[in-house]
């Protein structure tokens, strides 16, 4: 199986929208809640794509708005407009 | 010259990061750039086209002041209402405000060091990707020491210990092991800098310490450390993302440079897994409530990460360090062993030691069955019960230390707990000593180097704690009042029991009144 | 059990750290700025030598021929710290977003004759080499300064001649497109007219004394030219019928500049009110590099003022004296 | 290996003896007694008699632990840079070959620290 990728974000009505998009666009997506954070991992991959944030927020997103929000995460970046992916090459 | 300057084309964040960046920089022709970067090629690092570099995050300045302006907003409004609601009063026990002043004196002014680190860098790369990605690290990285120190000004006016936090990171026998750790990394070339920091500092330290152990301190009621320590490690989210980068762009650059990585990734991962010792004792010993233990916190955040990282490093040819073996099974060990070194050591601490309550105990029994009652809960109760018979246990006498990451000598070989790990070498006529193969690896590598390292014992025994007015001739010297002195450390304030301390005194007391009237 | 914490009155053991009361004379109320600067830099005990410099330490106050008792007196009228830097960039950047939106939604680019805009273009985007330059020679003053107090200006600094470089290249895109980019690069490389500055630019590039290079180019350099490109051309541009849009396109520069010449002012003020030697050291480099400054800037300025610039430019020189005077620095052409 | 440095590379040498005094400094562990969490360390006169370590320094280090008082020392074993090596308690630190920074342990057979635990 490949390896996980995980993002955590401090607890907020702006991160739970944006998990709730990364669980939609993400089967597979498991979900662990610690204090004050929440951690989304998943297997090889994981996408926030903005237009899904967008819908879950009921605003305009900008993917570089994630900046406010998260506080780590693992796997290599590839960030465009419209979607910001963690994964490992192999 | 045509120029429509209606109907363009709307940039992507790369193409708009890339005119905004990519082609600032130019080829100098007055000064050769032999000159101007100077540091770029000792290393043996070989790099052939700096525009190879990918920009992991593409945030222009603009963007930058905007975004982190907002951050600061929220930080500083946490911030305020935290002191001006006396939130330190509401933390579950003020034992957990130790790990702050750890924290303070340890960590916050290497904060500072990668700053400045990180400035030097971003002037040396001669490559314009690169050098801002290092500059906005070396602003972010100030960040993280002025929040921390604003967000700890508030317990420094309640509590001991925080009050003379730069001068005791110079000054004080094991604030030399994060210290050095951080000269090591600034005096060594831009590339091996960017390793130790970029990876071991930001992947394999701060992770551990911003996560599970800031999540603890949300756990134990401190909204303040909560606040400022998740808004810094956003800012590692970068960090660690351009450390990464480098690396990789480091070993897609020449097959010349993969031997050498890899000399750094196996020494700095080594440099962060000793200095994390200190992070290991604060999650299983100082928090009064406990969100995981270390070893739960070590095999999710080292572990599993470290593991999907080299799979994915592979394909360069780049394998897990050896030391990776040890750290598996010292992950078992260092805490305990940590805490009863503080424990017997807080005489010359400035921050307070206690015994785990037997409940913890039992807690640190079923997280670690392996190895807590057998080697470690016999060390704790003995001390108890010569504590309760009015024996308390210092340690008067000075501990030998391990040369390069300066802690003393307290690990166990990997294959026997009961037996403390000697390594041992000799340079130029003089032995040297380690506290394991991979620090005895280090040394070997750069003698030259690890010579100079100011071991505050052999300082001590020189002569070079004292304050200029001291007189060791004097029949009633005493050393160890005077190095404390040197340290500026509040003998019977600053240090010592937990139990007994003004700390715990006023915080009951403070506490009280606010149950009556 | 329900605690009332905010009712609690609670006496502090202390108001501040003990290394900023000594400094601000006694136990008292610290400010942000303070706490947040003083003595961060360590200064006695470091490990090793650094593998690139082995010949100082890690800081190392011999690095300039400038010498302080205290390095801290060094302090920053604005009292930035961290966080109100970044608010205080945040609010520039939130006008400069506004004007730059307001010109491209409107396309007020397009009412400009095309001679001027492109003259603009001409003036303008080659800045944007000179600024990552300014960030290069004040990222060495962040590093390899000494104490906190000059070396974190001197990043905010570096940081904001990034941030301009970036808003220059906007102009070049938003008066013109991407090959206006090239052009500005290739003007800068071999355009007769700006090799003074590239030179002087690429000679600061390798001093070692990192105070000189503060003269050189924060004082002296910055100091005639973001009065003639957001003063002297701005207004000419403005009159041939550039209207304001110049101006709103340039508005973070020129106030950058009038708010960063209090912290440059203060440091030049205060460490040559140290002594007689510091003051005839800053002295001296001024001598030595306003003529190169002044021969420099008027590559550019020749663009536009022709045959007036000679006079243009010994204006600026006089404003830029009389500037030092106030600070107790004597301006001689020659040193 | 030589450090990899941009210049000529200085030698300084943080803790060489000429910096303390005439003393050298020695570290003597204890094994299977991890009670004391690391060995100590202390700079002595080379003309120091070795029975004084331990009669006149050992207790004041040492002692706090209930084994120390039950050591019977012509049984310990010493083991000088990890291998087996025997003092001359009424010869110096200097005739017993002990230089500076030298390393010693000793081994108590049949004290195995707190309830057998090497604490």
């Amino acid at each position: 199986m490949a390896d996980n990728v995980f993002i955590a974000f401090q607890t907020s009505d702006e991160s739970r929208a944006i998990v709730e998009a990364i669980l939609a666009d993400n089967p597979g997506t498991t979900v662990d809640e610690q204090p004050a954070m929440v951690r989304v991992i998943r297997p090889g991959s994981l996408t926030i794509r903005r237009e899904t944030v967008e819908e879950h927020m009921g605003r305009d997103f900008d993917l570089q708005e994630l900046q406010l929000y998260l506080i780590t995460l693992t796997g290599n970046i590839d960030e465009t407009d419209d979607a910001f992916t963690l994964a490992w090459h192999n | 010259m045509d120029m429509p300057t209606t109907t363009k084309k709307k940039l992507g964040i790369k193409e708009k990061y890339a005119l905004m960046t990519r082609g600032l920089d130019w080829e100098t022709t007055y000064q050769p750039m032999d000159k101007v970067f100077p540091y770029a090629k000792f290393e043996g690092i070989k790099i052939h086209d700096w525009d190879k570099w990918e920009d992991p995050f593409r945030l222009t300045m603009d963007a930058y002041w905007k975004y982190q302006a907002e951050k600061e907003r929220k930080l500083y409004a946490i911030l305020d209402a935290f002191n001006q609601n006396n939130g330190h009063l509401g933390i579950t026990d003020a034992r957990y405000v130790n790990t702050l002043k750890l924290f303070l004196n340890g960590i916050s002014p290497l904060e500072y060091m990668a700053h400045r680190g990180f400035a030097h860098v971003g002037r040396q790369f001669p490559g314009v990707g690169p050098r801002v990605a290092c500059q906005m690290q070396s602003l972010d990285e100030m960040r993280h020491a002025q929040t921390q120190i604003h967000s700890m000004s508030n317990y420094n006016r309640y509590y001991n210990g925080f009050h003379s936090f730069p001068e005791m990171l110079q000054k004080v026998w094991y604030m030399s092991v994060p210290r050095s750790f951080f000269d090591d990394a600034y005096t060594s070339g831009p590339f091996e800098f960017m390793v130790a920091i970029g990876f071991s500092f930001e992947y394999v330290l701060t992770n551990l310490l911003f996560v599970p152990f800031v999540s603890g301190a949300a756990y134990n009621g401190d909204m303040g450390a909560m606040t400022f320590g998740f808004s810094a490690q956003s800012d590692e989210a970068r960090h660690m993302t351009l450390g990464l980068e480098c690396i990789r762009f480091m070993l897609e650059q020449d097959p010349d440079n993969i031997p050498i990585v890899q000399k750094w990734i196996d020494k700095w991962t080594w440099r962060g897994i000793r200095v994390l010792t200190l992070v290991a004792m604060m999650m299983d010993y100082m928090l009064p409530k406990k969100v995981m233990s270390w070893k739960e916190a070590w095999e999710i955040y080292f572990e599993e990460n470290a593991t999907a990282l080299f799979n994915d490093l592979a394909r360069y040819g780049i394998k897990m360090p050896d030391c990776a073996k040890q750290a598996l099974i010292d992950k078992e060990h260092i805490s305990h062993q940590a805490w009863a070194t503080f424990y017997q050591y807080s005489a010359v601490s400035n921050f307070h030691g206690w015994l785990p309550s037997s409940e913890e105990m039992d807690w640190l029994s079923a997280k670690y069955p392996d190895t807590f009652d057998q080697y470690y809960r016999p060390r704790f109760e003995h001390w108890a019960k010569e504590a309760a018979e009015g024996r308390r246990f210092y340690n008067t006498t000075l501990p030998q230390l391990c040369q390069v990451c300066q802690i003393p000598m307290i690990f166990t070989e990997p294959t026997d707990p009961t037996q403390i790990c000697y390594r041992e070498s000799e340079f130029e006529g003089d032995k040297y000593h380690f506290c394991s193969d991979h620090c005895k690896n280090i040394f070997d590598d750069e003698p030259e180097k690890y010579v100079q390292a100011w071991l505050p014992v052999q300082q001590i025994y020189q002569g070079n704690c004292f304050m200029p007015d001291a007189d060791p001739t004097k029949p009633d010297f005493n050393p160890i009042e005077e190095v404390l002195r040197y340290y500026n450390l509040q003998n019977g304030r600053d240090n010592m029991d937990y139990v007994g301390s003004e700390d715990e005194a006023n915080f009951r007391a403070w506490r009280q009144t606010s149950t009556q009237n | 059990m329900q605690l009332d914490l905010r009712t609690v009155t609670v006496k502090p053991l202390r108001q501040t750290f003990t290394h900023v009361a000594r400094r601000i004379g006694g136990d008292k109320p610290a400010s942000r700025y303070q706490e947040g600067i003083y003595d961060l830099q360590a200064t006695i005990n470091f490990h090793y030598r650094p593998l690139w410099a082995p010949e100082y330490e890690i800081f190392d106050a011999s690095r300039t021929a400038i010498v302080m008792a205290d390095w801290y007196k060094l302090l920053d009228p604005r009292q930035f710290y961290y966080g109100s830097y970044t608010l205080a960039r945040a609010r520039m950047q939130e006008a400069a977003e506004a004007d730059f939106a307001l010109v491209e939604d409107r396309d007020l680019a397009a009412a400009i004759p095309p001679a001027v805009r492109e003259l603009a273009l001409r003036l303008y985007v080659p800045l944007r080499h000179l600024e990552w330059g300014g960030n290069t020679n004040c990222m060495f003053m962040a590093a390899y300064g000494f104490g906190t107090a000059f070396t974190s200006p001197a990043l905010y600094h570096a940081m904001d001649h990034l941030g301009m470089a970036q808003y220059l290249t906007r102009v070049g895109l938003t008066l013109g497109n991407e090959a206006a980019l090239d052009e500005a690069k290739a003007a800068w490389i071999e355009g007769a007219e700006w090799q003074g500055l590239r030179k002087y630019v690429e000679d600061c590039f390798v001093l070692s004394d990192w105070f000189e290079l503060f003269i050189a180019h924060a004082v002296v350099l910055d100091g005639l030219l973001f009065p003639l490109f957001y003063g002297e051309i701005d207004t000419r541009l403005a009159g041939m019928g550039a209207g304001a849009v110049v101006t709103m396109l340039t508005r973070f520069e020129a106030e950058w500049f009038g708010e960063s010449s209090r912290w440059t002012n203060a440091v030049v003020k205060l460490a040559a009110a140290e002594s007689e030697a510091n003051k005839a050291r800053i002295e001296g480099w001024i001598a030595q590099y306003l003529p190169l400054a002044r021969a420099a800037v008027e590559g550019p300025a020749g663009i536009i003022f022709g045959a007036e610039t000679a006079g243009v430019v010994d204006q600026l020189v006089e404003q830029f004296s009389a500037r030092l005077a106030k600070l107790g620095i004597t301006v001689s052409a020659k040193g | 290996m030589p450090v990899k440095a941009i210049k000529d590379y200085p030698l300084r040498v943080a803790d060489s003896v000429d910096k303390f005094h005439g003393n050298i400094m020695l570290f003597v562990g204890w094994d299977q007694h991890l009670m004391f969490c690391a060995p100590f360390a202390w700079a002595l006169p080379p003309a120091m008699r070795f029975g004084d370590l331990i009669e006149g320094i050992f207790p004041a280090s040492f002692g706090a632990h209930p084994d120390f008082a039950l050591i019977d020392w012509s049984k310990v074993e010493w083991l000088k840079s990890g291998k087996p090596w025997a003092p001359d308690v009424n010869k110096s630190l200097a005739e017993n070959g002990l230089g500076h920074k030298d390393c010693l342990r000793f081994r108590t057979p049949g004290l195995c620290g707190i309830k057998g635990s090497g604490s």
